[in-house]
C-alpha cells in the first residue's frame, strides 16, 4: 500500500499554489483574484501543515511550529479579505465594475 | 397631503443603476402584502433599509358606496354604510342614521339612544381589540391576536342575538331601532363586561412592559400634535398626540353627554401612546357600557318617522367618534326619497394620508408597524 | 464470520465511542440510530410545535389527522413530497439544487460529536465544540446560496438578513463557549478541553454544572448562549429572515415541495443542535441532576441489580434510574385517561383505537426502560434528551410570547449587549479561574 | 480539491467560484485531519469557510455581476501569466524530484489529544510560547484590519 508522505502534500500544494498564480495573473474579475488569493494562501498553508508534521516526526509530537504559522497565515488571510473586500466595494462605489483592468488610476 | 414631487407608480420601470450604491430604491408594498391589511399599495422610497418617502396607492376597494347613495331611498342606503369600515359597522350606522335624522328633525327616543351607545361602545371595543391583534401580529407577537379574537367573539355573539348579523349589522334604523332589545340582553352585556376587563389587563401584560415590544413601538411613527390637526388626522392617533379631541364630549351626539368617561390622552405621539390611548378608550368605553346599561329606560325603541322619507331641502353635516376617527356623514337633500349626494368623511382615509409623514427617516420595518397603528380599514379608505 | 461477530461484539465491552474504538460496524449504527432518531424528533418536534403553541394561543391546533392530530407530522410530510418542485425559470439552477443540501448536511453533520451519554456519541474529536460551531457555521452559506440563487428580491434580501445575523451573534456565542473551555481546565493539571465528553466530564469531576460555576458568572454565559443561539437558528424573536409581515418567507420563498422541507428539516436538527450544545455545555450534558448526591446505599430496592457492579449503588442514583420508564409511564397513562375522555361516536372509533394503541406503546416503553441492562444504558440518553426538551420548549415559547426585533436592534443587541458581555465575562471567568485557589487558601487561613 | 481549485479560476459566475472554493477549503480540512493537525482544521472550516467565504458570497451579491459576465473573463496578459505558471511550475516539479529523497516514506502516529494543547503552549506558554508576541502583533493586524476595511467600505464617514 502506498504511503503518503510529506512529498504528496507538497505536490499538492504546489499545484493549488500555481492554480492560485495562474488565477490571479490571468482573470479580470477582482473577486475571483482575491479568491485565488486564497488559494495561494492555502496552499502555502498545506505546506505548512504538511513540514510541520514532518518536524513532528524528527522532534517529537510537541513541535508544531508549521501548524503556529499556519494559523497565523489563516488570521492574515481574514485581515487581507476583509481589507480587499473593502477597497473593492469601495471601487465598485466609484467605477461600477469589478474589472481589475480598470483599477488604473491612484486616486478619484 | 402628497409630496408635490414624490414619484408616480411608473418611476417603477426605472432600473436600480446598482444595488449597492443605489441612492434611491423603489420598492413596491402591495397590494397582495400580507400587512398592508387588505389591498393597500405603499410605493416606498429608500435609502437602504431608511424611508425616504412613501406613496400610498388606494382604490383597490373602491365600490363607489357614495354613487350609489345617490340611487337609493335613505331607508335603503343604510346598509351599505355597515360596508365602508366593516370592523365597526355599527358605528357606520349611527353616524349615518342620526346624520338623516339631523336631516329630518326628529330624534330617537331614549332608550333608543341608550341602546345605541351601548351597541356602538360594544363595537369600538371589538374595533379595538382588532386592531390589537393585527397589529400585534405585524409586529411578530402571534399570540395577542387569538386572545383578542377569541373576546371579540364574545362581543359578536350580543351582536348577532341582538339583529342576527356579526359583523355588517344594520342595527339601527333611521329614528330609532327596529328590534327591540332580547330577553337577556342587559344580563348579556353585564356578563360580557366582567368577562372583558381582566381580559384587557391580559394583553397589556402580554405587550405592555415586554422590552421588545417597547423597543418596536417606542419613538416609531412620531407624529405631532400640530401635524395632527393640519392633516386633519382624528381618533386615537390625534389623542396619542396630545391633542384632547373626543367628538362625543366635543360635539356631543346620540345621549353621550349623560355619562361620564374620560379622553385618554398621550405625550409623544408614537406608536407606543397611540397603543396604551386604544388600551384605555377600551376600558372607557366597558365604563359607559356599564352606566348605560343600568340606565336603560322603558320606552318606545323608534320615533315616528314616515315610512316615505322626504326629507326638506337642504344639507347636513354630521359626525360621530368611530373607533377610528371622526366619521362624518355630509347629506344634501334636494325634496326627493333619494339623497342629492352623500359625502363621507372616513376616518381611515384622512388618516392614512399622515403614513408619509410618520414613515419619513425611519426603517422598512416600522413602516409596518405604522400601517398598523393607523389602524386603517381599506373598505373604509376606498369606499 | 467469526471474527464479524468478535468485531462487533468487541465494541460492547469497551468504553469508548464507537469512533474512538475506530469500530466501523458500530459507527454505521450509530450514524444510522442519531439519523433516524433525529429525523423522528423533528418530526416531534413539529407536532409538539403546533400543539404547544395552539395551547398557548387558546387553539386546538392539529385535531383530524389521527387522535389529537398525532398523525399530522406524517400527513405534512406526505403533502410535502408529493408536491411539485417548483423551480423559478431564472434561478441558478445549480445553486438553487445544491443549497438545501448544504444546510441540511451542516445541521446534521454536528451530530457527529455531540455526546448522548459517556460512550453514546458516533465520536469523540478532540476538538469537538470547534467542530460544532465551525459546521453549524457552514448552513450560513447554504442560506445565502439558496437567497442568491431564487434570483428574486425577497429572498435575496432574507438570505442577506439571515447571514449578517448568523455571522453576528456566532461572535457572541464563541465567546460564551470560550469561557466555558476557560473553566473546564480549572483541574489539576492545568490543561482544558474542547471535546464534547471531556467538557461534560470536567463538570462531573468538578462536582458542578457549569451554569453554577462561578455563580453569576457561568449564569450569564449561558444567558448570552441562549440568546445567540436562538438568533443563529433564525427563531421566532429573531425571525427577521422569515418575517412573514415583511418579507413573505425569507430566503426560502422560491422554494417547494421536497426542497422546502429540507430546510425546514435543517431548521428544526439545528435548533437541536444547539440546545445540545448549550446542555452539554452548561447543563452538564448526560449527566442527571444532582450528579454528586448518590444518598444513603440500599440494598432493598436491588431485587434489579444493575449490570454494571462497579455503579454507585445510592438511593438517589435508583430513584433518577427509574426515572426514564416512570416518563413513558406517564405519558401512556395520559394516552389512556385521553382515551377515556374521548366522545363516544362511532365516527371516533378509529381514532379511540389508535391513542389506546399509542398509550400501550408507550406504555411498554416505559416498561422495557426499567429492565437493569436497558436501564443502565439509556439513563444518559434520556437526561440528555429531556434537557434539549426543554430548551424546544422554550424555543415555541418564545415564539408564542415575544413580537419581533427590527433589524438594527437585532444588530445593536448582537454587537452593543452580547458581544461586550462576553468580553467581559471572559476576563471575569479567567480571573476567576485564577484566584479561586489562592482566595480558597485565604479564607482557610482566616477561618 | 484540484478540481475545485480549477474551478475557482474558470468559473465565468463569480458564485460559482466561491462554491468551488469552498469545496476546495473543506477538502483541506480533511487533508490537515489526516496530518494530525485537528486544530489548524478547526480553524479554517470556522475562519475560512465560515467566514472569510461568507463575506465573500456578500461581496459578490453587493456589486451586481450579470453585467460582468457578459465581459470577457480572462485578462490580455493571459497568454503570460500562464507562461509565467508553468514556469514555476517546472521550478517545483525540478525541485520535488531532486529533493524526494529527503522525506521519509510511512507514517507516523501521534496522540491526536495532545495537539490542541501543544499549539497553545507554543501561542501562550511562559516558558516554551516563543510566539506570544508573533500573536499579539496579529491581534493588532487584525484590528488594523477591520479599521481599514470600514473606512474603505463606508460610504460617509
Amino acid at each position: 500500500m502506498l504511503h503518503i508522505s510529506t512529498l504528496h502534500y507538497l505536490v499538492l500544494g504546489a499545484a493549488l499554489f500555481l492554480l492560485g498564480v495562474i488565477g490571479v495573473l490571468t482573470r479580470r474579475n477582482v473577486v475571483i483574484v482575491l479568491m485565488s488569493i486564497e488559494l495561494i494562501l492555502n496552499a502555502v498553508n498545506l505546506n505548512l501543515v504538511a513540514f510541520s508534521r514532518y518536524w513532528q516526526g524528527i522532534h517529537g509530537p510537541t513541535a508544531l511550529h508549521g501548524q503556529v504559522f499556519a494559523i497565523f497565515v489563516i488570521t492574515d488571510a481574514a485581515a487581507e479579505a476583509a481589507v480587499g473586500l473593502g477597497i473593492l466595494i469601495a471601487f465598485f462605489r466609484n467605477k461600477e465594475t469589478v474589472n481589475i483592468d480598470e483599477v488604473n488610476l491612484l486616486k478619484w | 397631503m402628497t409630496d408635490p414631487n414624490s414619484l408616480s407608480p411608473l418611476d417603477l420601470d426605472t432600473p436600480d443603476k446598482t444595488f449597492l450604491d443605489a441612492n434611491e430604491l423603489v420598492i413596491n408594498m402591495g397590494p397582495q402584502h400580507p400587512a398592508t391589511h387588505g389591498v393597500l399599495r405603499v410605493i416606498l422610497r429608500l435609502d437602504g433599509e431608511k424611508v425616504l418617502g412613501l406613496e400610498c396607492v388606494i382604490g383597490y376597494l373602491h365600490r363607489g358606496v357614495e354613487k350609489i347613495a345617490e340611487n337609493r331611498t335613505y331607508t335603503m342606503f343604510n346598509p351599505y354604510v355597515d360596508r365602508m369600515d366593516y370592523v365597526a359597522a355599527v358605528s357606520n350606522g349611527l353616524g349615518y342614521c342620526e346624520a338623516v335624522e339631523k336631516l329630518l328633525s326628529v330624534e330617537a327616543p331614549p332608550r333608543a339612544q341608550y341602546i345605541r351607545v351601548i351597541l356602538t361602545e360594544l363595537n369600538r371595543i371589538a374595533s379595538h381589540q382588532l386592531w390589537l391583534g393585527t397589529h400585534a401580529l405585524d409586529i411578530g407577537a402571534i399570540t395577542p391576536l387569538f386572545y383578542t379574537f377569541r373576546d371579540r367573539e364574545e362581543i359578536l355573539k350580543i351582536f348577532e342575538k341582538y339583529c342576527g348579523a356579526r359583523l355588517t349589522t344594520h342595527a339601527f334604523r333611521i329614528g330609532g331601532l327596529q328590534y327591540e332589545t332580547y330577553d337577556g340582553f342587559e344580563k348579556d352585556v353585564r356578563n360580557f363586561v366582567s368577562f372583558v376587563k381582566p381580559k384587557i389587563d391580559e394583553y397589556e401584560e402580554l405587550l405592555t412592559t415586554n422590552r421588545i415590544w417597547l423597543e418596536r413601538t417606542k419613538g416609531v411613527g412620531v407624529i405631532s400634535g400640530k401635524d395632527c390637526i393640519a392633516l386633519g388626522v382624528t381618533g386615537p392617533v390625534l389623542r396619542a398626540s396630545g391633542v384632547k379631541w373626543d367628538i362625543r364630549k366635543a360635539l356631543p351626539y346620540a345621549n353621550y353627554k349623560n355619562f361620564e368617561f374620560e379622553i385618554p390622552t398621550g405625550l409623544n405621539g408614537d406608536t407606543y401612546d397611540r397603543y396604551l390611548v386604544r388600551m384605555v378608550e377600551m376600558r372607557q368605553a366597558l365604563r359607559i357600557i356599564e352606566q348605560a346599561v343600568e340606565g336603560i329606560p322603558e320606552g318606545p325603541i323608534i320615533a315616528k318617522v314616515p315610512k316615505v322619507m322626504k326629507p326638506p331641502v337642504g344639507e347636513v353635516y354630521h359626525s360621530i367618534e368611530a373607533p377610528k376617527g371622526e366619521l362624518g356623514y355630509f347629506i344634501v337633500s334636494d325634496g326627493s326619497t333619494q339623497p342629492y349626494r352623500i359625502r363621507v368623511r372616513p376616518p381611515s382615509f384622512v388618516n392614512l394620508q399622515a403614513l408619509d409623514l410618520m414613515c419619513r427617516g425611519q426603517l422598512v420595518a416600522d413602516v409596518i408597524a405604522v400601517i398598523g397603528t393607523l389602524d386603517i380599514v381599506l373598505g373604509e379608505v376606498d369606499r | 464470520m467469526r471474527w464479524l461477530i468478535d468485531y462487533i461484539l468487541e465494541y460492547l465491552k469497551s468504553d469508548l465511542t464507537p469512533g474512538g474504538a475506530g469500530n466501523l460496524f458500530w459507527i454505521t449504527v450509530y450514524i444510522l440510530l442519531v439519523f433516524v432518531g433525529l429525523s423522528v424528533a423533528v418530526i416531534c418536534m413539529n407536532w409538539l410545535e403546533r400543539k404547544i403553541l395552539a395551547h398557548m394561543q387558546v387553539r386546538l391546533g392539529p385535531m383530524r389527522v389521527g387522535p389529537h392530530g398525532l398523525l399530522q407530522p406524517i400527513a405534512d410530510a406526505l403533502k410535502l413530497l408529493l408536491k411539485e418542485d417548483i423551480m423559478p425559470a431564472e434561478a441558478d439552477a445549480v445553486v438553487f439544487w445544491v443549497a438545501p443540501f448544504i444546510v441540511v448536511l451542516a445541521a446534521f453533520t454536528v451530530f457527529v460529536v455531540v455526546p448522548f451519554g459517556p460512550t453514546h456519541a458516533i465520536t469523540d474529536m478532540n476538538i469537538g465544540i470547534l467542530f460544532m460551531l465551525g459546521v453549524s457555521s457552514l448552513s450560513v452559506l447554504g442560506i445565502v446560496t439558496a437567497g442568491w440563487a431564487s434570483n428574486s428580491h425577497y429572498p435575496l434580501i432574507g438570505a442577506l438578513r439571515s447571514s449578517a445575523q448568523m455571522v453576528s451573534y456566532e461572535v457572541a456565542m464563541g465567546l460564551a463557549v470560550i469561557s466555558v473551555i476557560l473553566m473546564t481546565s480549572l483541574n489539576a493539571e492545568g490543561t482544558g478541553t474542547l471535546s464534547m465528553i471531556g467538557i461534560v466530564q470536567a463538570q462531573q469531576a468538578q462536582h458542578t454544572w457549569f451554569v453554577f460555576k462561578f455563580f453569576p458568572l457561568g449564569l450569564i454565559g449561558f444567558f448570552i448562549f441562549a440568546v445567540a443561539m436562538v438568533a443563529e437558528t433564525n427563531r421566532a424573536p429573531f425571525d427577521l429572515p422569515e418575517a412573514e409581515s415583511e418579507l413573505t418567507a425569507g430566503f426560502h420563498t422560491e422554494y417547494s415541495g421536497f426542497r422546502w422541507s429540507l430546510f425546514f428539516l435543517a431548521e428544526y436538527s439545528a435548533m437541536i443542535a444547539v440546545s445540545s450544545i448549550a446542555v452539554t455545555l452548561w447543563l452538564g450534558g448526560w449527566l442527571r441532576p444532582f450528579p454528586s448526591f448518590h444518598g444513603p446505599e440500599v440494598a432493598i430496592p436491588y431485587f434489579w441489580p444493575p449490570a454494571d457492579p462497579s455503579a454507585p449503588k445510592g438511593v438517589l442514583d435508583l430513584v433518577f434510574a427509574l426515572f426514564p420508564g416512570i416518563t413513558f409511564l406517564f405519558l401512556g397513562a395520559m394516552c389512556f385517561y385521553n382515551t377515556a375522555r374521548m366522545p363516544k361516536h362511532p365516527l371516533l372509533k378509529i381514532q379511540t383505537i389508535g391513542l389506546a394503541g399509542f398509550g400501550a406503546v408507550l406504555a411498554l416503553i416505559g416498561l422495557i426502560l426499567f429492565v437493569p441492562p436497558v436501564r443502565d444504558r439509556v439513563g444518559d440518553i434520556f437526561w440528555f434528551a429531556a434537557k434539549v426538551a426543554a430548551f424546544m420548549y422554550l424555543y415555541i415559547w418564545y415564539r408564542g410570547t415575544f413580537p419581533r426585533y427590527r433589524f438594527d436592534q437585532l444588530m445593536k443587541v448582537g454587537w452593543k449587549i452580547l458581544l461586550p458581555t462576553g468580553l467581559v465575562l471572559l476576563i471575569l471567568t479567567a480571573g476567576a479561574g485564577f484566584l479561586e485557589d489562592p482566595v480558597k487558601e485565604w479564607l482557610k487561613h482566616v477561618l | 480539491m484540484i478540481i475545485g481549485g480549477i474551478l475557482v479560476i474558470t468559473r465565468k459566475n463569480a458564485v460559482h467560484s466561491a462554491m468551488a472554493l469552498i469545496t476546495t477549503l473543506l477538502a483541506q480540512a480533511g487533508i490537515y485531519l489526516m496530518l494530525y493537525a485537528p486544530f489548524v482544521a478547526g480553524v479554517q472550516i470556522i475562519l475560512y469557510a465560515g467566514g472569510i467565504m461568507v463575506l465573500f458570497l456578500f461581496v459578490i451579491m453587493l456589486i451586481s455581476i450579470e453585467r460582468n459576465m457578459k465581459e470577457r473573463q480572462f485578462n490580455k496578459q493571459w497568454l503570460v501569466g500562464i507562461a509565467a505558471a508553468a514556469a514555476l511550475g517546472g521550478l517545483f516539479i525540478a525541485v520535488y524530484t531532486k529533493g524526494k529523497s529527503l522525506f521519509p516514506e510511512g507514517r507516523l502516529n501521534f496522540d491526536e489529544a495532545q495537539n490542541t494543547q501543544g499549539v497553545a503552549a507554543l501561542l501562550y506558554d511562559q516558558h516554551q510560547g516563543m510566539y506570544m508576541f508573533s500573536f499579539e502583533i496579529a491581534s493588532l493586524l487584525l484590528l488594523v484590519a477591520i479599521i481599514g476595511a470600514v473606512v474603505m467600505a463606508k460610504k460617509r464617514i
